[in-house]
């Protein structure tokens, strides 16, 4: 089809390159070619794509999303809806924006050759169809036939492509993140911009200045002479002026809470990009003015050109944006425009001047404007139709600081209550009002000096509370007085033009027309917000910038309400769309490893991620490594359990009211298990507490649990007993942490321990000594038993732990020691009947429900969740955690399957269950409805596969050593 | 991310901060609480809509619990006190 | 029967019966592919989705919120009870709060039976739903996975699908290379810093478009005569002798017998001014989307661990959501460390999508129960019935909810299905068990 | 069977070559690069717990949010300690290497004079403890922790905690000696031991584009 020839046409090089112009930033010296379509275009250093490729002719850079209509350039910058493309593996790159690189292979994204029909049918017929949610409407019945609606609906869907597998990461670009401190951040630098940051940085302040495009100036970069004269004087003044970052191809993406300022810096070096954070002091935005597209039939045909559009492409790319331009007015920019055409040697045919009621009433032509109809019906043959009907203030930074901007008829836009802006923002330039280069200057720097001012004393306000100042050097200089008043730039008056006779296109990459709008008012959906949904008008990728102040202006024309009354429509961040790349910046999780793990990794343990910690599962063989605990002695690194350093007269309260159990009579040297529920009866978490003198305690908890716990006792000494004297300090990491477990764990321990005796008369079960083990003195040692064998752990200072951990390895070579992983341990716990929080209990799992009933003292004055576990004896309805015994011992239910009572209802689960090496078969802890909970008791376990199982309730939790002659042993 | 301005270690963003919640009742007598009372002190919250006391904890910075004075519809934060009532000059 | 619950039936019960007929009633706008055709060429307007009304000084029932829960409640209202003299009453515009501002995703792949069984029923009537409203909500069955990135979490999937299959939802745990299979740019290699060791994989589940489903209940509910009350903000609501007799309006006052409180964000504001406490904190939920690309992912992945889930829409856009914001606000500005992790999280799952960006961010406000359930149906206050606490999962029950509470209404009595959400289960210390999920496993 | 203290190790596996000093298994690397981060691990870290605006607290001389050297008596012979006020009743001592357990013995003893409840507690193994040092150290840092430390803001000698990489860290401001004799800036990083490696790595990636370096321990470093 002609569309798709014109697109594969090959280059006509630099057929409408213009002569070189006083402002073009096109480096003629550096010449290069890249990829368009598969044929290779050239392009000059500064070039954007969408540029170099206009300066060789081509004019449809696009399909649109619904019509598949051919679009061309309309705003010839990063909001341009026409030019959106592939670039290499990236998809959605802003033709008008990006700069063209050597080599760089771009491509269309929305022309399907393959659906040259479905196109053309849809260019010719269905549009009258498709109005505003026509899927709706249809595809209703038969239900059956929607997924397959459903199917040809997603071949619609607009953008470009991203690839299945990331880059290599040397190809891949580096994403990176900054925070910063500014007291003055500038949004934009135009010449009120650049006038504000000059202003404040020349008071003093730290500023940083950031503009979306490559180079500084705004508006000025295409104007005459004079406008030249000034950027040229602006950039040097910020050259000149220290105090000043200056971040191009950067831009604000959003305003959140407390000044909290996002900044994406793009285009760095080797494609990377830096997201910076800033608390902002104060914010000045000075986002100029965007030109507003006229909403007339015809108006996507390309050719159709904003005057912006025009004079980017003339004075800044050289580029002849055609051969004969009509021009519609309707301000000076407009006019300047048609002075441009003239002197870039485009035919101006005519220009119809909206001030004396001039119009455009349709253009004509498919793949490029032909001619154009004008008020009175005039038809005119061009191939170019420039418009500048207005300006929309981008507020959308603004509103994000909680400001609601009015319409104001007399200029034709939205303004910013610029009265009502919280202290830590301010706003310039064009999008307060308008004036010369020299009144806006003015008002710039005024406004930077107001900013400086506002910020100076907020830093002082910081200063004063934070602690880290020296008390001399940090003193400033005297605080400012007052700037002087900013003053007023008044908004030129504008006729207002939003749609003209007829219907056109206002959402440009949503294909949505005035006629759309219209519909959707007609049907119901008269609030903006209502209409914007039902036609997905303003919800692409230009981010209503362009279109939404011609949505709000068209739903008040259809709803007959004035476009102050209509409102305006809710600005969200970002402000310019993101990467996720540059979003997430470097990668940082952080990871937690103990001493041992470098001996871990050499001997092929296999990781467990467990939180931040990397644990070792097992070793290769976790059955042979329980065997190895029960027949005679293996080690286990068990660091990341929690320890918390516990001091002062007080702690047995504070014991007392975090434990279940009672505390007041723990003997030095002995260590006791404990549980702490939250208030509402609830396990939290368990672990040991030993008594290592008569003030001094060292609490253990669950690897996962420490932070909590810590934090859990700060809190209810700080906010309830602040009174109470104790102490605490984490000190999970000072030790490296050791389990010896097995029947020659105390051979094993006697050959590592210096000055402790570990007979078992001496150093009972359940007690605890500090001493020196294998040459490292304050050790502290407790002899427990989690896996339920005689076991010692030993805790030494931290940078010791591989040592002794060799040494241990060593030492028991004889005694067949052996290094056991976390899996060897579940299982041998398991064996012994021993609980996990947070896997044999839940969320809702109270005290007398984990089979801790023995445990509770309801008979204290107080601890955490006493009441309610007081009343949850009382009520016998409850689940209780059981060991089953399958009546099969070769079966082993998975962690989670369901036990169903005679009525097929759900009335249990299981909560761990393994293959027990000792016992030669399954064992599983369960949690069952209290009736069920007898022992001797059958119940049903639905297995995985539909199939049911039967299963005996045991009479003990532990299936191994029910007496604990092992672990007194 | 919204500034807190701790008394100890000064303006800070809320990310090092843990936020406990709104500053409910005080606990009841356990030994006397009825479950009605003892539920209401659990589950019950105000929930007010514009300005609350609350417990924060500055978790990455001093590690003490802290009042805050907050706007919940808007985030202004008017005031943070220590919550246990410490101060340098005690 | 609740006295609440019997109040609200003795005042409508005086209504005809007889149940409505909205197909009947929506000939004049019927919307099908003819009807399409015909607009088409002869190019004239379609009639009103929904009309508006003066606000009447009484209504038999007025239902405050105008999102998906108060329009369908007031859609069965009509349709199963023939209970018409009913009010929507809106604040802003239909559809504005979270029935607008979540990720439009559908499952029931609950922890408890409870919970599933209810969840199944929204889903069932969400599968019907286009052809009941004769209005094409898109409920696109795409698949729902749930990934666990460690034992925990497996045994949490597990327990889940377990759960499922009892109560006859299509559910299972499947094991890497399936998802991998599913979803090719998924990272399932070992090295990822959250390695993917199965998933929870849930067929029923997924998409559908919220708006869609907002106006096709509205306009529903319309044809039957309901009254839909835009940009009308309830402002007080009277109660004496402990029984509701009416509501103030910033469109006026209305004399009624019973009000349901059906809001979001906002529900313990409304059950105040009923004199009722709630167990509430409202917390903001923040969501974002991507500019669209090619279709790439069908079916919906979520990560507990990473706090994420994304899904693709038909129109090419990715859809992110997440947990709700670290501490409570009414608030619903969005925030960047809300995009910052989210990123963050989406590439440890997805390398290859660094260069696709985020267009829009937005936050809608959520009411957090302790038990991550919600509360339904009689208050102590007669005739004031809520329908809150919906945390991050109202929109799945949107259907559901409006059936149980117009039946609730109707028939006096508080049907099975929601007995285990009543808000007296929190004096009585009987939570709900999903809290157990939240609780197990991290 | 008492033997030899053993190589203590740093949680931070030291770069190329490896060598023994004061009994720790440190680098031997020499950078002279213009930003440079070293593993202080060896230094003995003391912590302290005691009442605000006690006898201890006095005694001590530092309030939270700055840092002091001292010169104090320990046991035979004097060292050069750095007290860092580091939280509200919150002390961290550092000292030369091998000198924990001499400071311990000090600070248990004024403790004892006064009546109040001190924690004295030997972290020297529990925590990992990094310097950076150079002019655009402030820049490096930037990336990875939120607080401003302009010199305005955090000038020398100031300490503070936040998050560093993600990991609560003790910031302390202690520019150095530079080759000029002119101070350099220089910040000790001290956090929970088990995130060394991690933080210390993250420090080196986002120093990448700086030109960071590892740099040696050499005793006393402090």
């Amino acid at each position: 089809m002609t569309v798709l020839r014109e697109i594969g046409r090959a280059p006509d090089p630099m057929a409408m390159r213009l002569d070189t112009r006083p402002g073009e930033v096109v480096d003629r010296e550096t010449a290069f070619t890249f990829y368009w379509n598969g044929h290779s275009y050239p392009a000059y250093e500064g070039d954007t794509i969408a540029s170099a490729l206009a300066a060789c002719g081509v004019r449809i850079f696009s399909r649109s999303f619904k019509y598949h209509r051919p679009r061309g350039l309309l705003t010839a910058d990063y909001l341009d809806p026409g030019c959106i493309v592939q670039v290499d593996d990236e998809p959605n790159v802003r033709g008008g924006h990006r700069l063209a690189r050597p080599g760089m292979t771009v491509r269309p994204q929305d022309t399907w050759p393959s659906l040259a029909h479905d196109v053309k049918a849809a260019n010719g017929l269905l549009g009258r169809f498709l109005g505003p949610g026509f899927y709706y409407k249809t595809f209703i019945r038969p239900q059956s036939l929607w997924p397959t609606y459903e199917r040809v609906l997603r071949r619609f869907a607009h953008g470009g492509e991203v690839p299945a597998t990331a880059q290599a990461p040397g190809g891949r670009p580096r994403y990176d993140k900054r925070f910063a401190h500014p007291d003055v951040l500038v949004a934009g630098a135009g010449p009120a911009g650049i006038a504000a940051a000059v202003a404040a940085a020349r008071s003093g302040a730290q500023v940083v200045l950031v503009e979306e495009e490559h180079s500084l100036g705004g508006h000025l970069r295409w104007g005459g002479p004079a406008d030249l004269t000034a950027l040229q004087e602006l950039r040097d003044l910020v050259g000149a002026t220290p105090g000043i970052e200056v971040l191009t191809n950067s831009v604000v993406l959003g305003r959140y809470d407390d000044n909290w300022v996002a900044v994406v810096q793009r285009g760095l070096a080797g494609g990377a990009e830096r997201l910076v954070k800033a608390r902002v002091k104060c914010l000045v935005v000075a986002a100029g003015l965007l030109e507003r597209p006229y909403v007339f039939a015809g108006n996507d045909i390309p050719g159709v050109m904003l005057s912006t559009a025009v004079r980017r492409l003339v004075n800044l790319y050289a580029v002849r944006p055609g051969t004969r331009a009509v021009v519609l007015t309707a301000n000076p920019e407009g006019d300047a425009t048609a002075e441009d055409l003239t002197t870039a040697g485009v035919q101006v045919v005519h220009v119809e001047d909206a001030r004396r009621g001039g119009d455009v009433v349709r253009a004509f032509g498919r793949s490029g404007v032909t001619a154009v109809e004008v008020a009175g019906g005039r038809r005119l043959e061009c191939d170019l139709l420039v418009t500048s009907v207005g300006w929309t203030a981008p507020v959308s930074l603004l509103t994000m600081a909680g400001n609601i901007p009015r319409y104001d008829e007399r200029c034709a836009r939205f303004r910013p209550d610029v009265a009502r802006l919280p202290s830590g923002v301010m706003a310039t330039g064009g999008i307060v009002g308008d004036g010369s280069t020299a009144e806006l200057v003015a008002h710039g720097e005024a406004t930077g000096r107001e900013a400086a001012n506002r910020a100076d004393r907020l830093a002082r306000e910081w200063r004063t509370m934070a602690p880290q100042g020296s008390g001399e050097g940090a003193a400033r200089p005297a605080p400012r007085p007052e700037s002087a008043r900013i003053p007023e730039l008044a908004p030129q008056p504008h006729p207002e033009l939003f749609r003209g006779a007829t219907h056109g296109i206002v959402d440009f990459s949503e294909d949505v027309s005035s006629k759309d709008l219209f519909t959707a008012v007609a049907e119901g959906y008269r609030y903006v917000e209502l209409a914007k949904r039902y036609t997905t008008a303003t919800m692409g990728p230009a981010q209503g910038k362009l279109e939404t102040v011609n949505v709000v202006a068209i739903v008040a024309e259809a709803t007959g309400r004035t476009i102050a009354e209509t409102g305006t429509t809710t600005w969200r961040p970002p402000y310019a769309p993101v990467t996720l790349g540059a979003l997430a910046g470097r990668s940082r999780e952080p990871r937690r490893v103990t001493p041992m793990q470098p001996w871990h990794e050499l001997h092929g343990a296999v990781p467990l991620v467990a939180g931040a910690w990397i644990r070792p599962d097992h070793y290769g063989d976790p059955e042979s490594e329980v065997l190895a605990v029960r027949e005679r002695v293996g080690i286990i690194d068990v660091t990341p359990i929690g320890k918390i350093d516990l001091r002062g007269p007080d702690v047995p309260r504070l014991l007392n009211l975090l434990y279940v159990n009672r505390w007041s009579k723990l003997d030095v040297g002995r260590v006791r298990y404990g549980v702490m529920c939250a208030e509402d009866g609830v396990v939290l978490d368990d672990g040991v507490t030993g008594r290592l003198d008569i003030d001094h305690y060292l609490m253990s908890t669950t690897s996962s649990g420490a932070a909590t716990v810590w934090e859990w006792a700060e809190r209810w000494l700080q906010t309830e007993h602040p009174d109470w004297q104790v102490q605490v300090t984490p000190v999970t990491t000072a030790y490296a942490s050791v389990n010896v477990a097995g029947p020659r764990s105390r051979e094993l321990v006697q050959r590592v321990v210096d000055d402790i005796d570990v007979s078992s008369e001496a150093f009972p079960y359940m007690a605890v000594r500090v001493g020196q083990v294998a040459g490292v003195a304050g050790c502290v040692l407790w002899r427990i038993g989690f896996t339920g064998e005689l076991s010692y752990e030993l805790h030494i200072p931290a940078s010791y732990g591989l040592h002794l951990w060799e040494r241990l390895l060593e030492q028991g070579r004889d005694l067949g020691v052996r290094p056991f992983g976390v899996e060897a341990q579940r299982i041998l716990r398991l064996e012994k009947g021993h609980l996990i929080v947070g896997q044999d209990t839940d969320g809702l799992t109270r005290a007398f429900s984990a089979g801790l009933a023995g445990l509770v003292k309801l008979d204290k004055d107080d601890f955490v969740g006493m009441p309610e576990l007081g009343w949850q004896r009382e009520s016998g309805d409850d689940v209780r955690l059981v060991a089953l015994r399958t009546a099969d011992p070769a079966l082993v239910p998975h962690e989670g399957t369901q036990l169903i009572d005679g009525n097929d209802r759900i009335c249990g689960r299981i909560t761990s269950s393994r293959m027990s090496p000792t016992l030669g078969r399954s064992v599983c802890l369960a949690q069952v409805a209290e009736h069920l909970a007898q022992p001797g008791t059958e119940v049903a376990i639905r297995l995985t596969d539909g199939g049911t199982a039967v299963a005996t309730v045991s009479e003990h939790l532990a299936q191994v050593d029910l007496q604990g002659v092992r672990l007194r042993g | 991310m919204i500034v807190l301005t701790c008394p100890w270690c000064g303006a800070r963003d809320s990310e090092e901060f843990g936020y406990v919640g709104e500053l409910g009742a005080r606990r009841p007598d356990p030994k006397a609480a009825t479950p009605a009372q003892w539920r209401s002190y659990l589950y019950q919250r105000a929930n007010i809509a514009g300005w609350t006391s609350e417990r924060w904890y500055h978790r990455m910075g001093c590690r003490r619990f802290l009042t805050v004075e907050r706007d919940t519809t808007t985030n202004e934060v008017r005031s943070v006190l220590d919550a246990g009532g410490l101060a340098e000059d005690q | 029967m609740t006295d609440s619950a019997a109040r609200a039936h003795h005042d409508v019960a005086k209504q005809p019966a007889g149940r409505g007929h909205p197909v009947a009633a929506l000939r004049r706008s019927r919307y099908s592919a003819l009807s399409l055709l015909r607009h088409g060429i002869r190019g004239d307007d379609w009639p009103l989705a929904w009309r508006t009304h003066d606000l009447r000084r009484g209504y038999q029932v007025v239902i405050v919120g105008g999102g998906v829960h108060g329009l369908a409640t007031a859609y069965y209202l009509a349709r199963e009870y023939g209970i018409t003299d009913v009010a929507v009453i809106e604040r802003g515009y239909i559809g504005g709060g979270g029935s607008g501002r979540n990720t439009a995703i559908l499952r029931s792949n609950y922890l408890t039976p409870e919970g599933v069984r209810f969840y199944d029923r929204s889903l069932t009537l969400y599968s019907a739903l286009a052809a009941e409203l004769n209005y094409n909500v898109m409920f696109s069955r795409r698949g729902h996975l749930t990934l666990a990135h460690s034992d925990a979490s497996l045994r949490t999937m597990r327990w889940r699908a377990e759960v499922n299959k009892h109560s006859g939802v299509d559910s299972e745990v499947i094991a890497p290379d399936d998802v991998k299979r599913l979803v090719p740019h998924l990272d399932t290699s070992s090295e990822a810093r959250y390695p993917v060791l199965g998933a929870l994989y849930h067929p029923p589940g997924g998409i559908i478009r919220h708006d869609a489903v907002v106006w096709g209940y509205a306009r529903a509910a319309d044809s039957l005569g309901v009254h839909i009350h835009q940009d009308t903000e309830v402002t007080g609501i009277d109660v004496s002798g402990g029984r509701v007799t009416g509501v103030r309006t910033t469109g006026g006052d209305i004399a009624t017998p019973v009000v349901i409180n059906c809001t979001a964000g906002w529900s313990t504001t409304v059950s105040d001014m009923a004199g009722v406490r709630m167990p509430i904190q409202t917390f903001p939920l923040q969501a974002a989307v991507t500019e669209p690309v090619k279709p790439f992912l069908r079916t919906v992945v979520v990560s507990g661990t990473l706090h994420v889930y994304v899904s693709q829409t038909d129109r090419g856009e990715l859809v992110f959501g997440a947990s709700v914001d670290p501490f409570a606000s009414y608030s619903t500005r969005g925030s960047l460390e809300f995009v910052e992790g989210l990123s963050t999280h989406v590439l440890e799952l997805m390398p290859s999508l660094d260069k696709l960006r985020v267009l829009r961010q937005w936050a809608g406000v959520c009411d957090m129960t302790p038990d991550f359930a919600p509360i339904m149906g009689a208050t102590d206050v007669d005739g004031f019935l809520v329908d809150v606490g919906w945390g991050t999962y109202g929109f799945k029950a949107g259907p559901v909810a409006g059936e149980a509470m117009a039946q609730c209404v109707a028939t006096g009595a508080t049907p099975e299905l929601i007995s285990s959400f009543s808000l007296s289960r929190f004096a009585r210390g009987r939570l709900v068990a999903e809290k157990g999920a939240a609780a197990v496993g991290h | 069977m008492a033997e030899e203290v053993p190589i203590a190790r740093s949680p931070i596996v030291p770069a190329d070559p490896e060598v023994v000093a004061a009994g720790w298994a440190v680098s031997g690397r020499r950078s002279s690069a213009a930003l440079r981060i070293t593993d202080c691990m060896p230094l003995a870290k003391v912590a302290i717990k005691a009442p605000l605006g006690g006898a201890m607290a006095h005694g001590l001389g530092v309030r939270f949010g700055r840092s002091a050297r001292q010169r104090w008596e320990i046991g035979e012979g004097e060292a050069v300690v750095l007290v860092v006020g580091a939280g509200p009743g919150e002390w961290l001592v550092l000292g030369p290497p091998r000198t924990q357990d001499r400071l311990r013995s000090v600070l248990c003893h004024t403790a004892a004079v006064t009546d109040e409840l001190v924690s004295v507690i030997d972290l020297t193994h529990g925590r990992a403890l990094l310097r950076l040092t150079g002019e655009r150290s402030g820049d490096l840092l930037a990336k990875e922790c939120g607080v401003d430390l302009a010199d305005e803001a955090c000038p020398d000698g100031a300490a503070l905690r936040s998050a560093v990489s993600g990991v609560a860290t003790d910031l302390i401001r202690d520019d150095v000696d530079g080759a000029d004799r002119a101070p350099t800036t220089s910040y000790l990083l001290h956090c929970e031991r088990s995130s060394g490696q991690y933080l210390f790595d993250s420090l080196l990636d986002a120093g990448a584009e700086l030109g960071v370096d590892i740099d040696g321990y050499v005793p006393p470093g402090l």
